[in-house]
């Protein structure tokens, strides 16, 4: 188990690796000459020159990747004399707009995007998955239909339009709620929920149609099982049958897309949080693109596929853990 | 990557498509005029900006928000009166004592400093960190600032900055409060030049390079707590600085909040709800299209509404040596087809300026009246632009690439562009470029098209930094070109030296007042708006004045809170 | 399953995955009925746009500053967004252009954009899918691990970005390439899994007893036997498509104007939200119902095709 | 009798994986040094438990599988070393029929197409109609344009029959062809079998763990255990006469539909569990259940060596042939 | 009076099909009775219909164990019979089991269903009975989930949570079919032994006429849902009274009899109902 999550945890990391190569080359050699944007208006060649000269954009593409990578894993330090400037462990370069290391940027961004995730996930997991197991229990039910109809149309709703909706009714027209601003727990719990449950409801209105579908689902294939039937010829009361013999099983798969839906979400919810105009990960990252500023977004592509790559570890072992036959597998 | 990126604003608002060109100025004598409103001293100002501050580094900061802004942390040599209307665009002393002394036929520049002034940590402000300041804005590792220190000042072409190459052997420090500037060509605005962040005091010590950026040490009424870029600014008071030494700046709030890149609409809606910490805000921005029915039929809200008067005029430059655009004819066709009015609509109607029928703005001194190419409500006049065009041989319409910044407004204007041009049977492509990246690509010689949206507010009231910079066609430069309509007329050309050569600024304003009516002539550019902007304020804000001196955004320094 | 890291991915896999529902009994046949009319109606409304237009006398660019009140900021005359004898479904603030014009031609853009992209992932996914369940090996190691890398790519951050250094030529064409190219390992793992069982049916080694060569038993024996899958995926993928599209060209980066195109109208009327509601409510609900029309039409297709009957 | 296939010291390994992980962890033998003869005419059945590699075998003959080690050697070629292309033309004398009817019909095709698919990869013109294929094998010609599942299994079968005959092949593998079958099919299909062996003069070999169905059909037989042929024989002396243990044990345990001897038979011939191919026992593969094992059966591998005239055994100790 | 008595069964599926119709038999206490028949015969689903685990079937008749009538029981009378006096073994042990705990919880569990002991007394049971059906070394396998048995084993951990609460009707759904032979015959042996032992009545279904002669006192011979012949085993393989039971005997290829030279068949069923 342990080679094995190390194994994992050595591709993971190979992943990132190729990721991190192909928006290096995409993002670094597409887009106008870096030195010109960063020269600003009043710029003549002569002074493009030294720019270039000073972000290194003069040598070889393989050569600047290997000083990004150096930077990612050992800092690096920019430019020479008493200009330099160190850039720390681990380094993602800095941000061509605001000069901010890009890693502070994104840790600073973070909170907000892990408040919008964590809550979202909680509030669809809560409703879709009871929703959808309800479903399955009482089959063909009136509560079956209406609850699919509603999960069909919540995957159906576009997160931005759920978001303008929300935002016109229930700020707008009816005033209930503020604005969403970004404010920490620690500081304002009441403020806190009152920006985040807007955000919450938007990305759970979506993730709560496909949860109580894929509940629904695996739910029903599981109460078919031929486990299920000893289950109930040994006597257990329905209530033990269905939460012991039927749900577990039903829940494993729940469980792994989940891991990888909140790893997606940690990385950045991008529409939610450019809608609402919460300072998340997903808002930096439409800021960045929307100024060009390619530390930004290859720093924010980079820290999004590692919690996807690394959901998709954590799945995997949590996955063995769930399941004995995958556990003691030889 | 130790640098950073562009000036403009335009990147960053969605709502706006801000064309807004760095600008600051000045003009000799006048002084401040101190407003009568608002001497409550306290609380927090709130300012809700939904674009970002770029560069607060006095070496750096090329762009008027910024300007705005840092005039609260920084002082420099001079300074625009703080005042509404025209009044604003008058310079006035602030660490000097006066606007300067020219000498030597205005090559040699002298100021002398207040006494008192300190930095943020109670040590006295000296020339020699004023010279430190102006030596920065010459290394290369801070490229965005002007760059009249770097073309004026004698010895200046070869200079690397203090980095490299050690002092600058054109500015002296005879003593802690004289400094002497050397220029290798006689500038008689130079005194209004001093009023850029550039002339603004950077102690050696603090200095930590790019870092710098982040946190300027402050010699004005507040310092820096927190900077979040993209998020928040928050200053606070600082305490070592001196009300006695300076005429120009309240500091009435205690506190200012300056929260950034939020979404127009909902700043717009903010402001109006106006509810809670909200009433003591003040929007940083104009208010988007979308918020003007609502406040121009509430009368309360109109109460709240703030309009500034701007020096920026908003035009659409003809690349005359790109194929069909070097005949006149074409040119003056496309001016008269371009429905200005529909230009207008895309930003807000009339609330967002009037119809601009000349370059020079009125609110600049030797603007002359005139419309070269009338149409009734500036709606535009495709029969006589179709007549133009036939007569230039090209009945059968052409075909026009259109450089625009991919911002919802950058979009908007290039559609209505578009929608007045297929009328006369201009078929235009548009070339979005991101908001960023724009003024770098349209600068750039090779990468410009046929036209280009575009515009100009010059960097200190008055034409001499106006035509000369947009229109003279020896100033035409592969990158970071301003001459985007690459007009260049030897008439003209020596028009501009000879009007620089006129000793008297009266009369080198109106000579420009009529230059400009003879460049319009040739059509290089279509002029279709002259800036205002419309900025709404809480209840609990006064002293709120539009200044022309940043594109008509409130001036930061007088605002105070009602008691 | 190959290993358990080949277990799905984000979104748009988990559609895919989730298992028959059973909306055919969920939802009636009714639904089904009228959503396949509702896109068959949107579909001819998409091909006769210019008609349609003519028909109203309007174009989808051409300004009416006119149905604008200036001093109110541009915003359309009268109520309900300027909705007039002339302008059906009301005007653009600040343009006035013809909303119903726009639509129709917005429509037509994203659905063509949808299918194309539908197509080009599609088969894609098919063909690769196919090679790596059917041959395993070094094949599967190659296409498995391409799948992987893709689906760990955050993919919205990376479109949009992609998009928005692309030149501007043929946005649409590099809409569809974006979106096929992102799509592909969605359908390329379904295709791959079935393949791959479909490749130790015995019908299959029959077929190689009898000297059927590698490219018979891919294209004659197995292929075939993928009509259903692909056709549950290429449902499911069209509303997928549909909605990416459209957030894309929200977020800026997809079509650029005139073309319009929905998510770039609600994008446009985005600012306008509270002042003309209507404006983004119409592109908005026929997206919304075009979406829903779609996924209830991939519910039935699944349905109608799962062996297992999951919805029984 | 002339030898139509001869196999010799057929090996084939598969790599073991862990589930979770996918790295190869092992490899298991399951065909381990089997050699086999099939004369032309008669039918050779192919006896043993799951898991004892005799379907394995079955498609290594056929070369639908490539062995690890070992020749296959049929119509005066190596099969084990051809390649796809050259196979080809060899297939049209070498056919197999699979054990579940429908899982071997592509169902998206009719059974026209099925049965002409054929003479198309073989790019040879059709022999025979579809009709005829049918009425060989007791359809009806309206079966011709049915897709399999509108079949039951037995009829399915027959079509998966008349497809291996297509080519008129000499050898048929038959790999447990009626072990999904309910019992009343499974004696039309083994009478079916027997008519084609004799009206096509065809060789079979005949894989099954059916011992019944086995010595209805078979004129001689191999009984493998774990990857290996413990003992040949013919019908008559194998059944009469087992020498090796296992094989006598099997024949102990099949219950028989007489009350009386059923209930008068011992039970429970053999103890313990057929041990992990992953792991084999050292010396007989058969020593850890074995009631007469001894030490050299935990050292030594005995090899299959003759017993009596055509009667081969892999067995230190064999029994003795009571006849 | 017989322990079971089935009447009139008749099971009527959702899609019309008519699993078993008009079915009737009985079965005494300690006796053995096995019900044979070719697949779609109905014989599973009669061991199911006793159980009441059809949902969704429509089942009519009577079905009356020790003087209930469990057809009409209510839910809570049926779950109180079901594995306390009625217990069932499946055919497939490895989809029958739950992967996902331990077979000695699985055995716990269905102890703990009727009896009211702590968890750990319940393992005991549990481990006993393992030991009890030939599992060697049972403590440690206890512990073990279903797929690190094999086959045979896990057929006998079925058996051993079948028979810990000592059920008075022990339902034997194809045991053994999925079995080789030599394990068919341990489990066989294990089943008959056992039922010596407890005394159990058995209802065992199976397709296999040899292992009908082994084990039945009493045969029903089933097809197409109905019952065709009924009686003591020696009697009805002696002299089959139905065309089709001889039909069935005579099918099979027999090992202890000479080889003939072409195998009898069943004639096709009458198109009834």
């Amino acid at each position: 188990m342990i080679w094995y999550t190390l194994r994992r945890l050595g591709v993971a990391a190979l992943l990132l690796l190729v990721i991190c190569a192909l928006t290096f080359v995409i993002f670094y050699v597409m887009p106008d000459d870096p030195a010109q944007q960063a020269c600003g208006k009043a710029c003549g060649p002569e002074r493009i020159a030294q720019i270039r000269d000073t972000l290194g954009l003069d040598r070889p593409l393989y050569h600047q990747f290997g000083s990004y990578l150096v930077g990612v894993f050992a800092g690096r330090t920019y430019g020479t004399g008493a200009l330099s400037v160190h850039c720390g462990f681990p380094c993602l370069g800095f941000s061509f707009q605001t000069n901010e290391p890009v890693w502070r940027l994104l840790v600073t961004r973070l909170p907000v995007s892990v408040s919008i995730a964590i809550g979202a996930a909680v509030l669809w997991l809560v409703v879709g998955v009871t929703a959808g197991v309800i479903s399955a229990l009482r089959r063909g039910s009136l509560w079956d239909r209406a609850a699919m109809a509603a999960a069909l149309g919540g995957i159906s709703l576009p997160i931005y339009l759920t978001a303008l909706l929300f935002q016109y009714v229930l700020v707008i027209k009816l005033g209930w709620l503020p604005h969403p601003h970004a404010v920490s727990l620690f500081v304002d719990p009441l403020a806190w929920v009152q920006s985040m449950i807007m955000p919450w409801t938007t990305l759970a209105l979506l993730y709560a149609g496909l949860y109580a579908r894929l509940a629904r689902g695996e739910m029903v294939e599981s109460l078919g099982r031929d486990f299920v039937r000893t289950a109930r010829a040994k006597g257990l009361p329905e209530r033990t049958v269905v939460l012991r013999h039927a749900l577990r099983p039903a829940m494993t798969p729940v469980v792994t897309v989940f891991g990888m839906d909140l790893g997606a979400l940690l990385g950045g919810a991008l529409i939610t949080e450019s809608v609402y105009g919460l300072p998340g990960v997903g808002k930096l990252a439409s800021d960045a693109i929307n100024s060009a500023d390619q530390p930004v977004i290859l720093g924010v592509t980079l820290f999004a596929a590692g919690f996807i790559v690394l959901a998709n570890v954590a799945v995997d072992l949590v996955y063995a853990l769930l399941d004995p036959r995958v556990r003691h597998a030889t | 990557m130790a640098s950073r990126t562009r000036t403009a604003s335009l990147g960053a608002s969605l709502i706006l498509g801000l064309i807004a060109v760095a600008g600051c100025g000045g003009a000799h004598g006048g002084a401040a005029d101190s407003q009568a409103a608002g001497t409550h001293r306290g609380g927090t100002l709130h300012v809700l900006s939904t674009i970002d501050l770029e560069h607060l580094d006095p070496a750096r900061a090329y762009v008027t928000s910024t300007q705005d802004v840092v005039r609260l942390v920084y002082r420099t040599l001079t300074t625009y009166a703080a005042a509404p209307g025209r009044a604003g665009s008058s310079i006035v002393p602030d660490l000097a004592t006066d606007t300067g002394t020219p000498s030597d036929g205005a090559k040699t520049w002298t100021f002398h400093l207040k006494e008192g002034l300190k930095y943020e940590d109670g040590r006295a402000i000296t020339a020699a960190d004023i010279r430190y300041g102006v030596e920065r804005t010459f290394a290369p590792e801070l490229p965005e600032g002007p760059p009249y220190a770097r073309t004026w000042l004698a010895g200046g072409a070869s200079y690397q900055g203090p980095y490299k190459g050690g002092d600058l052997a054109a500015i002296a420090t005879p003593d802690d409060r004289t400094i002497v500037f050397t220029l290798n060509r006689p500038v008689a605005d130079f005194g209004s030049a001093a009023a850029l962040p550039m002339f603004a005091p950077v102690p050696k010590d603090k200095d930590t390079g790019v870092g710098y950026d982040s946190r300027p040490f402050s010699s004005g009424p507040y310092k820096i707590d927190t900077f979040e870029p993209k998020k928040q600014l928050t200053l606070v008071r600082n305490e070592s600085w001196d009300q006695k030494t300076d005429d120009v700046r309240k500091a009435l709030p205690d506190r200012i909040e300056i929260d950034l890149n939020l979404d127009g609409s909902v700043v717009d809606q903010r402001m109006i709800a106006a509810q809670g910490e909200d009433a003591n805000a003040v929007a940083f921005e104009p208010i988007g299209p979308a918020s003007v029915a609502q406040v121009q039929t509430d009368p309360t809200l109109r109460a709240r509404l703030i309009t500034g008067e701007s020096e920026n005029t908003r035009f659409l430059s003809l690349n005359t040596r790109r194929g069909q655009l070097g005949n006149v004819k074409v040119r003056q066709a496309i001016a008269y087809a371009i429905d200005k009015d529909a230009l207008r609509l895309t930003r807000g109607g009339p609330i967002a300026g009037d119809l601009a029928t000349t370059i020079l703005p009125p609110s600049v001194a030797g603007h002359v009246d005139g419309d070269p190419y009338p149409s009734k409500d500036g709606k535009g006049d495709p029969d006589k632009a179709r007549q133009l065009l036939a007569e230039a041989g090209v009945a059968g319409g052409i075909d026009l690439t259109l450089d625009a910044p991919a911002t919802n407004g950058g979009k908007a204007q290039a559609e209505a562009i578009q929608s007045s041009l297929a009328k006369v049977g201009i078929r235009v492509a548009v070339n979005e470029v991101s908001g960023s990246s724009y003024w770098s690509t349209v600068g750039n010689t090779a990468q410009e098209h046929d036209m280009v949206i575009d515009g100009w507010t010059p960097d200190w009231p008055g034409a001499s930094t106006y035509l000369p910079i947009v229109l003279d066609g020896r100033a035409i430069t592969k990158q970071g070109n301003n001459n985007r309509a690459q007009y260049d007329s030897s008439a003209v050309n020596s028009r501009f030296d000879q009007i620089a050569a006129l000793p008297d600024a009266n009369a080198a304003n109106a000579a420009y007042g009529q230059l400009d009516g003879q460049i319009m002539a040739d059509a290089p550019v279509v002029p279709f708006l002259w800036d205002k902007a419309a900025i709404l304020v809480g209840p609990n804000v006064v002293g709120a004045y539009g200044h022309v001196g940043y594109v008509g955004r409130l001036d930061l320094v007088s605002l105070g809170l009602r008691g | 399953m190959r290993a358990p890291s080949t277990r799905a991915a984000p979104l748009r896999a988990l559609l895919l995955r989730t298992r028959s529902v059973g909306t055919r009994s969920v939802l009636a046949n009714r639904a089904t009925t009228v959503s396949l009319v509702a896109i068959l109606v949107l579909l001819v409304a998409a091909l006769a746009a210019p008609v349609l237009t003519a028909l109203a006398g309007t174009s989808p660019t051409a300004f009416d500053t006119g149905a604008l009140d200036a001093n109110l900021g541009g915003l359309p005359r009268g109520g309900f967004g300027g909705i007039s004898s002339a302008h059906w479904l009301g005007v653009e603030p600040g343009s006035g252009r013809d909303l119903f014009a726009r639509i129709l031609y917005g429509t037509r853009v994203s659905l063509l954009i949808a299918l194309a992209a539908t197509a080009v992932s599609v088969v894609l996914g098919t063909v690769l899918g196919l090679v790596a369940g059917f041959f395993g090996g070094w094949a599967d190691a190659v296409i498995g691990r391409v799948m992987d890398l893709l689906m760990s790519f955050p993919s919205l951050i990376f479109m949009i970005a992609l998009m928005s250094v692309a030149p501007a030529a043929n946005r649409e064409l590099l809409l569809v390439a974006v979106l096929g190219f992102f799509g592909w390992p969605y359908a390329g793992r379904i295709v791959r899994g079935q393949a791959m069982s479909l490749s130790r049916r015995e019908f299959v080694e029959a077929a190689r007893a009898l000297g059927a060569n590698r490219r018979t038993l891919l294209f004659g024996e197995v292929l075939p036997n993928l009509a259903g899958p692909v056709l549950v995926v290429a449902t499911l993928s069209i509303p997928a498509c549909v909605a990416t599209e459209a957030g894309l060209s929200f977020l800026g980066v997809g079509v650029r104007p005139p073309t319009p195109s929905w998510g770039q109208l609600i994008a446009q009327a985005v600012p306008w939200y509270a002042a003309d509601p209507l404006y983004f409510l119409l592109p908005g609900a026929l997206l919304f119902g075009t979406v829903l029309a779609f996924n209830v039409l991939g519910d039935a297709v699944r349905d109608a095709l799962d062996p297992r009957g999951g919805g029984r | 009798m002339t030898v139509l296939l001869e196999a010799r010291d057929l090996v084939m390994e598969f790599p073991v994986r862990h589930a979770l992980t996918r790295r190869v962890v092992g490899r298991v033998a399951a065909v381990n040094g089997v050699s086999l003869r099939i004369r032309s005419g008669e039918t050779l059945g192919l006896v043993g438990e799951s898991g004892c590699g005799k379907s394995t075998t079955g498609r290594l003959l056929t070369r639908l599988l490539t062995p690890t080690s070992g020749s296959v050697h049929f119509a005066g070629r190596d099969l084990a070393t051809l390649s796809e292309r050259a196979l080809r033309p060899v297939r049209r004398e070498l056919q197999i029929i699979f054990q579940d009817p429908f899982s071997s019909l592509n169902p998206r095709k009719t059974v026209r197409q099925i049965l002409s698919a054929p003479y198309r990869y073989q790019r040879v013109a059709e022999r025979e109609p579809v009709e005829r294929q049918l009425a060989r094998v007791g359809l009806l010609p309206e079966h011709a344009d049915r897709y399999p599942h509108e079949f039951s299994g037995g009829q399915a079968q027959r079509i998966g029959i008349a497809r291996a005959l297509a080519l008129r092949p000499r050898l048929v593998v038959c790999d447990e062809p009626v072990s999904a079958l309910d019992v009343s099919v499974q004696a039309q299909i083994l009478n079916l079998l027997k008519d084609l062996q004799e009206e096509l003069a065809l060789s079979y070999l005949f894989v099954a763990h059916d011992l019944g169905a086995v010595r209805q059909l078979c004129d001689r037989i191999a009984v493998m255990y774990l990857g290996t042929v413990v003992e040949t024989a013919d019908r008559d002396t194998l059944f009469a006469g087992p020498a090796h243990p296992y094989t006598k044990a099997l024949l102990a345990a099949v219950p028989i539909p007489d009350p009386a001897r059923e209930r008068a038979r011992p039970r429970v011939p053999l103890t313990g569990d057929l041990p992990s191919p992953l792991d084999p026992p050292t010396g007989c593969p058969f020593n850890t259940r074995c009631p007469k094992a001894a030490d050299r059966c935990r050292v030594e591998r005995p090899v299959l060596r003759a017993h009596a005239t055509g009667h081969d055994v892999a067995c230190h100790y064999p029994e003795e042939t009571t006849r | 009076m017989s322990l079971l008595e089935v009447s009139e069964l008749s099971v009527v599926f959702g899609n019309g099909v008519r699993a078993v119709d008009r079915l009737s038999f009985d079965l005494d206490r300690g006796s053995t009775l096995c019900v044979v028949g070719e697949s779609g015969s109905g014989k599973s689903v009669t061991s199911l219909a006793i159980l009441g685990l059809l949902p969704g079937a429509e089942v009519s008749g009577r079905i009356t164990f020790d003087g209930v009538n469990l057809v009409a029981a209510r839910p809570a009378e049926l779950r109180a019979l079901r594995g306390e006096r009625i217990a069932i073994v499946f055919q497939d042990a490895l989809s029958a089991l739950n992967p996902y705990y331990q077979v000695g919880f699985q055995i716990a569990e269905a102890y703990r269903a009727h009896r009211r002991v702590p968890m750990a007394q319940a393992r005991r049971v549990a481990v006993r009975m393992l030991e009890r059906v030939g599992i060697p070394d049972p403590e440690r396998r206890a512990r073990e989930y279903p797929h690190q048995f094999s086959g045979g084993m896990r057929q006998r951990v079925m058996i051993a949570m079948a028979l810990c609460l000592e059920p008075e009707l022990l339902i034997a759904d194809e045991p053994t079919t999925a079995l080789d032979v030599t394990v068919q015959a341990q489990i066989l042996g294990l089943l008959d032994e056992l039922r010596r032992e407890t005394g159990t009545s058995v209802l065992f279904v199976t397709h296999d006429m040899g292992v009908v002669a082994g084990l039945a006192d009493e045969v029903l011979v089933m097809r197409g849902g109905r019952a065709v012949e009924r009686g003591p085993v020696d009697r009805v393989f002696a002299e089959p009274a139905e065309p089709y039971t001889r039909a069935l005997l005579a099918c099979v290829p027999r090992i202890d009899r000479p080889v003939p030279d072409r195998l009898a068949t069943v004639p096709p069923m009458e198109a009834t109902r």
